[in-house]
């Protein structure tokens, strides 16, 4: 292939910069059609279509970043975009988690018996907001991105309407939502007025872009209305991140919401937020340093320690996942206050979030094969006693996904929180180092609690004799397809622990 | 006396907080959904209020995806409410609380 | 890199792919099992001997065999580098042995699903020969990590009374540690101003640029806590002999006899040359509180009533003569500390598994539910008594152990008498439990309760298979005390050379170094205190 | 032949003997026995050609070197000094073996009882022969551990499983003290090695001191059983009788007064307080041994009664030597007069107890001399070498014990401390009498017990040592029997004359045999019971009860330690499992709790958590905080 030919011809169409967002929605749309016309048999097919569809995007994109094609670093459409290296990573990021997220909510339509179409179509929509959302450039671009994740999220979020706790879910988060929505809004509005008042320094008139925004806030960083507007900008941020005190809504909602959707809600999602927070620290924010460190700074501490006290005693697997992800948000957080000094922290949070990734998506494909058809869902986390006898894949699956999650070397979470460290050392947050380390050695507890419940529980005591196991579970079948997927999974965080380089030289840095 | 950009922005806020104390007072869902699309026109206000004052028409280009947004989340809000009222046969907040600790 | 470092870098690859085998492979057969566990066990084992036999360090870095492989890491200074210099080679070939020792006896054990046992039991041996094996102090600590998590899982898995509580209480409580001690290594190197994280490049950084004294203060006091509880330091102690107690035999083999040593080697190895100002400031500190491990350690161990207790906690006590040697902060008081680690390494490992063959034939741990075992096994009350006398630093099968706390003692002393009287106090502590403990296991009467199991039971003498494993101990043991040269020669240069990088650093930073420079230093912070 | 060849084989032969015994003989018990013998046998030739041919040639591997000069070395310093303890060790030592083929003939523990022995002939010999302080103290731990193995022999007596451990323990008690001043003195002198530390002690007298020189001395506390730490040299009587003979009287006990010789310019700040530990040990245990019953403890005292002579000797040789001899002394006059001590004291005991070995073999493991009784009639020659023994004990001129108890009599009339002088006098008399006491008890009168009726003479292997040792006993004192061999220590020794030796020929004669004459007179043989314990029953009482020395201790280790160990175990749980980890674990698991309770489900209870956050963000951007 004439890769140079496409260079021009991609450079020379703005189009062609949101090519796989396009040819996401395209396929969305195309689900929907063959819905409504493809008849039964084209029904069954939707599932695998939208799958066949992300791999080959995936690949797509994976090609255009590593060839370097496609249109970086600069802005598209009147400045609405901008195409950074960390949003190009985050786009793939985003697809695969999609892509995980497809195949998790193929086990769980199956099991339910509930038709899938909606949930692919809204899925793919969300996805390419998420990728629109990593890439805006403007406060209404963020504005519009954000809200079709959103949106779509409460629809899927209570997309198992038989069950009352899907739905009240549904409602919790959208109400929690819709307030943070207007939270974000009102952040917005403020430093667009501020931002494009002719009397003030640095005005712009296109002040929702971030770029003007910038030079306006480094010049007017002290005015208590720009301030008030960060500020509760991030407050909109911190709810999708899920930070303290913004992060209440956490648990009832991943407890509530189908498994594949608490998936994608903990690692997309979150990963959405953090995408924005990014770019606005390192971009428009940056400014505000002496306001946003310290905010950013104790909200870190506050959300590690509280994630990390709250899940301890935690019994519903899935809000341990949800209550565990609020104190992983707290340790991004410290790379994000990292990046104010050290710009490159960035590739650490990136590779944080990929092993985070892969370890909930270990983790929370193999609770989808935990939760039963016709029975209640079983997320406590006594359902997990004897795991390994009934299961030794999964529960092998699930002991190298929760040692990820917890960072214990040599598994990829480790370099995660070793890059996250890293950073922090650079930018000499010794405080925040102090709290994450604390927080990890908290987290020990209820991780290995999990891991000691699947795995400990029925052994036989050589000295007290024989404990009984309980009564063995109904693990849903293992397909070949969830051997290679949990297995790759798996596999992929023990070689990123032993083996980081590929990786870490892909999001650069 | 001139209704300057001042006078907007204190009904703006003031709808804003009435919509936020509604939405910590009130149990009654759907009038929590009214309290969020009043934040929501708080927010509107605000910013036709400074499109018009600082001469950019940015502002005013967003109030019509926040008014479309939060059409969508309404009607969203509704389906799931009337759902969730089908299996509970509630609409307060304070009996919607079956995930909880 | 030679043919050597092949070596090296197999015997920490030859495990590791012995357990993925096992890991991935399915079901094995029992005796595919077997012979991959042999394998894995021995090959170490022998190449630690072959290394440390032709161990000739020509590099100026006083390091042999070394070999750097890409990790992809190297932007944060990180690469896969294996060496073994004069300090590090007496501890990989204690890896190597109680390795050996430890992994025949798990072959014999009765556990459940062997095969994901000695699976576990070969990852830990292939991270305990990399911890030694590293150069790069990521990789130090890596490694370290690799070695641990089999050992919580197998206490959990395989364990005695209370495995569960112990192993949480271990995982969460040796989790700081290693966090602790990771920040720690990680503030060194970005103090430093290193071009890699590894031991070479920053003892050369140092030397030009030496870490500010009171930013050397804080980086020790973070190492000291962290390894402190890594190595149970009074009072972060608590975890070990409640782990050991519930821990399946090979497992408390390995991790008393060696991974434990891990803390006390990053200060040997890191610490100490790295961050001196900081260790004098802190040596007071640490001297009480190896002081607190051995008296007070040890008077609790004389109230110890079960076996496995009382050999952990005695495990805890000896720890504190090498953290006493630590606090010297001196050529003498270091090679104490390395001495008495393979000493205690090899004598520990000795207690844990002729404890398990003495359990073996009284089916109780409880000591005063024993009595009189020497009249059905003769043979094994002469080698446990021995390794006892070994671990009281009797000269004689416990010569190295002897010559371990004698040069710690003799550091001491001249560190500070009143520490040394204190220190020495222990020699007679130790004699009161560990006499008591073989008193009243072999000999007097059968207590009742004994008497009765050997009504019902046929007691036997240790059997071979369980004197194969006892026996590379003491031999080890045995030779290396009665040639202590053979690990002190080598040993010695690399401390000279370190404390001679400690002169160096001293002098930049306008303190004068004489021969004792490191006392100088000392009487500097005194007074700047 | 080159000497370091020969110590090298010296050094190996009793090493080899064990480890093959151990190995390979462990139930072939006759075979082992002999081998041990031979072995032994092998040894003493060497042994001797060394002290009498002196060969050329030194010895010495550098063990470990630290640092600058720290080295530790294995290395051998043969002098006159090293050449009569050797001889002393190779005499008893071989006649011991001898006497065990005889003794321990049934013992089911055979092998493993001349293993331990070959192990205490290694472990000695290292310690005649080490040229340097931690080599000594390596020795001097194991020949503890040999001493431990060998009073261990009967270990399903608890009684000897006690007095093993205590044995230990006690001497390592001592040993904590000889550690930290061979510390000491390594940092004053800056090496280990005695020749070199002879040399820079005499340059620089400065550096010694008292403190070290107490240290050191408590070592000797420990081994030679003085008191405070004698307590265990009684108990040690548990062991088989030959061990009692060569272990616990004639060579390892005495060990401790080798080495204070072999370092006597380091102990010469002290040598007040030695002789007066000296003294009163001897004193003691001359008064209790009135108080025991048992054959061996009676002797065991009086062990420790001659132990304290010889140490009461060292301390008074220094104080008094100093001035008559030159700085270039070889060894003090004190130090040569202990080893002389020593020396025929070796010879006696170690007669004494054989004697005692074949009255108890005759009586079948009868201890009890209350139990015995007559026994002159059938044991003729036990009988009279344990005579000769007495009387040797006893200080009857012109045998060896005169000769040498004559020499520290003089020195301590020479010295300005009249009572030192007084009490080891009077201490003679008491040593005559108490030696009558169990003479004349153990063989004269009637059999008390039916074991003592069918008592028979021992067979020739048990009693050719003893008609040896009766020999050594008689000839042993004179300079003669020395020669010029060992002319270094001997030719130190002062000689009484004129009136003080009249003096003592006249007591000696007096108190041997008045004490045996005394000793029929007050505890007639015929009688069944002890006329002390019936004349004073309270006095005796505190005599058996060794004057409450152990229960003394026995009290601090059950209510002192022990306890403590417990509360402290108790406070170790308490305070650092239970409330540091434990306690931490328990507020943040409390915290869990309480943050888990705040997950209401109520919507409203979430939104009062986004307002707190808008509210504290806006008092932020405000600076309100």
């Amino acid at each position: 292939m004439n890769w140079e030919s496409h260079k021009i011809l991609a450079e020379s169409n703005q189009w062609s910069a949101i090519l796989p967002e396009t040819a996401l929605v395209f396929l969305a749309l195309s689900l929907l059609l063959l819905d409504m016309f493809g008849g039964k048999p084209g029904r069954e097919l939707i599932g695998r279509i939208a799958v066949v569809g992300q791999v080959i995007l995936i690949f797509l994109s994976f090609t255009l970043l590593r060839n370097n094609l496609g249109i970086h670093n600069q802005e598209t459409f009147s400045g609405m975009l901008f195409h950074s290296e960390f949003s190009q990573v985050m786009r793939i990021f985003f697809l695969l988690s999609s892509l995980l997220t497809s195949y998790l909510g193929s086990i769980f339509l199956k099991k339910n018996q509930i038709s899938g179409t909606e949930f692919y179509t809204i899925l793919l929509l969300i996805t390419a907001g998420l990728m629109l959302l990593a890439q805006s450039n403007h406060f209404i671009m963020l504005f519009v991105a954000l809200e079709t994740v959103t949106i779509g999220f409460y629809v899927l979020v209570s997309y198992n309407r038989d069950k009352s706790n899907s739905l009240e879910a549904g409602l919790k988060y959208l109400i929690m939502g819709g307030l943070s929505t207007a939270i974000l809004l009102m952040g917005i509005v403020l430093l667009f007025g501020l931002a494009s008042n002719p009397e003030l320094p640095g005005m712009s008139h296109n002040a929702m872009k971030f770029s003007d925004l910038d030079i306006f806030l480094r010049l007017n960083g002290d005015n208590v209305v720009a301030k008030t507007g960060v500020l509760l900008v991030l407050a909109g941020i911190a709810f999708k991140i899920g930070s303290v005190p913004f992060q209440i809504w956490i648990p009832d909602v991943y407890q509530g919401a189908p498994t594949p959707v608490t998936a994608a809600l903990a690692v997309s999602s979150k990963a959405g937020g953090f995408a924005v927070l990014i770019t606005l620290v390192s971009g428009p924010f940056k400014p505000m340093a002496e306001l946003v460190v310290p905010v950013l700074s104790l909200t870190a501490i506050v959300t590690i320690l509280f994630g990390n006290i709250a899940a301890l005693t935690q019994r519903n697997v899935k809000r341990l996942i949800g209550l565990s992800g609020v104190s992983h948000t707290g340790y991004l957080l410290i790379g994000v206050v990292a990046i104010y000094s050290i710009p490159t922290a960035e590739s650490a949070i990136v590779f944080y979030l990929i092993t985070y990734l892969l370890a909930s998506y270990a983790v929370l494909g193999v609770m989808a094969h935990l939760s039963v058809a016709g029975k209640d869902d079983l997320q406590e986390l006594g359902d997990y006693q004897g795991m390994l006898k009934e299961s030794p894949f999964l529960s092998g699956v699930l002991v190298l996904g929760l040692s990820s999650l917890a960072g214990i070397p040599p598994l990829a979470g480790f370099i995660g929180k070793l890059l996250i460290f890293y950073a922090a050392f650079q930018a000499e947050l010794y405080a925040l180092l102090g709290v994450a380390i604390a927080g990890i050695v908290i987290s020990i507890y209820y991780y290995f609690g999990w891991i000691k419940e699947a795995t400990f529980r029925f052994w036989k005591l050589p000295i007290l004799g024989a404990e009984e196991p309980e009564a063995p579970k109904e693990w849903s079948e293992i397909g070949s397809l969830t051997r290679v997927t949990l297995g790759v999974l798996a596999l992929l965080t023990l070689a990123l622990g032993l083996y980081p380089g590929p990786l870490s030289s892909l999001i650069g840095g | 006396m001139t209704i300057g950009l001042n006078e907007f922005l204190v009904v703006s806020g003031l709808l804003f907080t009435i919509g936020f104390v509604g939405l910590l007072i009130r149990r009654n869902t759907l009038v929590l959904f009214m309290c969020l699309e009043i934040m929501l026109n708080g927010v509107n206000v605000a910013l036709v209020a400074f499109s018009q004052f600082n001469g950019t028409m940015d502002g005013n280009l967003l109030v019509f995806f926040i008014i479309t947004v939060a059409a969508a989340e309404v009607a969203v809000g509704l389906a799931i409410l009337v759902a969730l009222f089908r299996k509970r046969q509630t609409v307060y907040v304070q009996e919607l609380n079956a995930l909880k600790n | 890199m030679t043919n050597y470092s092949i070596l090296l870098l197999g015997t920490i690859l030859v495990p590791l792919v012995a357990a993925l085998v096992m890991l991935g492979g399915g079901s094995l057969s029992k005796a595919t099992t077997r012979s991959l566990a042999t394998v894995g066990f021995s090959f170490p084992a022998l190449a630690s001997l072959i290394l440390w036999i032709n161990f000739q360090p020509t590099d100026s870095s006083g390091y042999d065999y070394l070999i750097v492989l890409p990790t992809g890491l190297e932007r944060l200074g990180i690469t896969l580098h294996l060496g073994l210099n004069g300090i590090s080679v007496p501890l990989f070939f204690l890896a190597g042995i109680v390795g050996l020792a430890a992994g025949l006896y798990a072959l014999q054990s009765e556990a459940e699903r062997p095969q994901q046992y000695l699976m576990l039991i070969l990852f830990m041996q292939s991270g305990l020969m990399g911890v030694f094996a590293s150069v790069d102090i990521f990789f130090f600590y890596f490694f370290h990590e690799l070695a641990l998590i089999p050992t919580f899982i197998c206490i959990g898995v395989w364990g005695e009374r209370d495995r569960h509580s112990a192993a949480m209480e271990m995982t969460i409580y040796l989790t700081l540690g290693a966090m602790l001690s990771l920040l720690g290594l990680l503030a060194i190197y970005f103090q430093s101003d290193a071009s890699a994280f590894n031991m070479i490049a920053l003892k050369e950084a140092i030397t030009t640029k030496p870490i500010e004294g009171g930013v050397q203060n804080v980086i020790f006091g973070l190492l000291l806590f962290g390894f402190g509880i890594l190595v149970s330091l009074f009072p972060f102690h608590s975890w070990a002999p409640r782990g050991y107690a519930a821990a399946p035999t090979s497992i408390a083999m390995l991790h008393a006899g060696v991974l434990k040593k891990f803390g006390l080697y990053g200060f040997v190895q890191v610490a100490l040359p790295l961050v001196p100002l900081g260790a004098v400031h802190w040596s007071n500190f640490l001297a009480w509180l190896a002081l607190g491990s051995v008296v007070i350690i040890g008077l609790i161990t004389i109230a110890q009533r079960d076996l496995k207790m009382m050999v952990g906690f005695s495990s805890v006590m000896h720890m504190g003569y090498c953290f006493l040697g630590v606090a010297c902060v001196s050529i003498l008081g270091a090679a104490g500390v390395i001495l008495t680690m393979v000493a205690h390494g090899l004598t520990i490992a000795l207690l844990f598994l002729l404890g398990h063959v003495v359990y073996r034939r009284t089916e109780t741990f409880e000591m005063a539910d024993m009595g009189g075992l020497v009249r059905q096994a003769p043979a094994l009350a002469a080698i446990f008594s021995t390794a006892v006398l070994a671990s009281i630093g009797l000269p004689g099968p416990g010569l190295l152990n002897f010559f371990g706390e004698f040069t710690v003692f003799t550091a001491l002393w001249d560190f500070n008498e009143a520490f040394a009287f204190l220190a020495v106090l222990g020699v007679i502590i130790s004699a009161v439990y560990g006499l008591r403990a073989v008193a009243s296991i072999f000999f007097g009467p059968h207590s009742e309760t004994f008497a009765k199991h050997l009504k019902e039971n046929a007691v036997k003498d240790i059997t071979v298979a369980e004197k194969i494993p006892t026996f590379i101990l003491f031999a080890a043991l045995v030779v290396i005390g009665l040639w202590p040269r053979s690990i002190t020669d080598d040993m010695n240069r690399a401390l000279e050379a370190e404390f001679k990088t400690i002169h160096a650093m001293l002098a930049t930073l306008e303190i004068q170094p004489d021969e004792e420079g490191i006392e100088i230093a000392r009487t500097a912070i005194t007074q700047n205190r | 032949m080159n000497a370091a060849f020969l110590y090298q084989l010296l050094f190996l032969l009793p090493l080899l003997t064990a480890a093959v015994i151990a190995c390979f003989l462990r139930t072939k018990h006759n075979l082992a026995a002999n081998f041990s013998v031979l072995s032994g046998l092998i040894f003493s030739a060497i042994a001797l050609f060394l002290i009498y041919v002196r060969p050329e040639g030194d010895w010495s591997v550098t063990w470990l070197t630290l640092g600058g000069s720290f080295e530790l070395k294995f290395g051998v310093l043969f002098n006159d000094l090293s050449a009569l303890m050797l001889l002393v060790l190779i005499i008893v030592g071989f006649l011991v073996q001898v006497f065990s083929l005889g003794y321990m003939k049934d013992d089911l523990g055979k092998a493993r009882f001349f293993a331990g022995l070959s192990i205490f002939m290694f472990a000695m010999l290292g310690i005649v022969l080490a040229d340097n302080l931690v080599m000594i103290f390596i020795f001097w731990e194991l020949v503890g551990f040999s001493s431990y193995v060998l009073i261990n022999h009967y270990f399903d007596k608890p009684s000897a499983v006690s007095a093993s451990k205590k044995a230990f323990i006690v001497n390592r008690i001592g040993d904590f003290g000889f550690l930290l001043g061979i510390l000491f003195v390594y940092w004053q002198f800056g090496t280990f090695d005695l020749v070199e530390l002879e040399e820079r002690a005499r340059l620089s007298p400065g550096y010694l001191s008292t403190g070290m020189a107490l240290l050191l001395f408590c070592g000797v506390i420990g081994k030679s059983a003085q008191m405070p730490l004698h307590v265990w040299l009684p108990d040690a009587m548990e062991g088989p009788t030959p061990i009692s003979a060569l272990i616990h009287a004639a060579t390892m006990v005495a060990a401790g007064i080798y080495f204070s010789a072999r370092v006597y310019f380091l102990m010469l700040p002290g040598m007040e307080v030695i002789m007066w530990v000296g003294t009163i040990t001897a004193v003691f245990a001359a008064v209790v041994a009135f108080g025991q019953n048992d054959i061996k403890k009676i002797l065991a005292f009086s062990t420790l009664s001659q132990l304290g002579y010889m140490v009461a000797a060292l301390g008074l040789g220094a104080a008094s030597s100093l001035q008559r001899h030159g700085e270039h002394a070889v060894i003090s006059t004190g130090a040569a007069v202990a080893m002389y001590h020593l020396t025929t004291h070796a010879f006696f005991k170690a007669l004494l107890f054989l004697g005692s070995g074949s009255v108890i073999h005759a009586c079948h493991h009868e201890q009890d001399i209350y139990k015995m009784g007559g026994l002159y009639g059938e044991m003729k020659i036990t009988s009279i070498t344990f005579g000769i023994g007495v009387l040797a004990i006893g200080g009857f001129p012109f045998l060896a014990g005169f000769f040498s108890k004559d020499s520290i009599l003089h020195l301590a009339h020479e010295s300005d401390f009249n009572l030192v002088s007084y009490l080891l006098f009077g201490t003679t008399a008491l040593t005559g009498l108490y030696m009558g006491r169990l003479f004349v008890v153990t063989f004269f009168g009637k059999p008390r017990s039916a074991h003592a009726e069918r008592a028979k003479e021992n067979g020739p292997a048990i009693v050719l040592p003893l008609v040896i040792l009766g020999i050594l006993s008689v000839i042993g004192g004179y300079e003669w029997f020395f020669g010029h061999t060992f002319e270094a220590v001997i030719g130190a020794i002062p000689n009484a004359e004129g009136p003080f030796k009249m003096l003592m020929i006249i007591t000696g004669l007096l108190f041997s045999v008045g004490g045996l004459i005394v000793g029929w007179l007050v505890w007639n043989p015929s009688k069944d019971s002890d006329t002390l314990e019936n004349v004073a029953p309270g006095l005796f009482k505190a005599l058996v009860a060794k004057l409450y020395f152990d229960s003394i201790y026995d009290w601090y280790v059950k209510k002192v330690q022990d306890r403590g160990a417990l509360i402290l175990g108790f406070l170790d749980q308490l305070f650092i499992t239970g409330l540091m980890v434990r306690g931490t674990a328990e507020i943040i698991g409390l915290m869990g709790i309480v943050s888990r309770s705040l997950h209401g489900g109520n919507i409203g209870g979430y939104v009062y958590w986004f307002a707190i956050g808008v509210v504290v963000l806006g008092a932020i951007a405000f600076g309100v905080l």
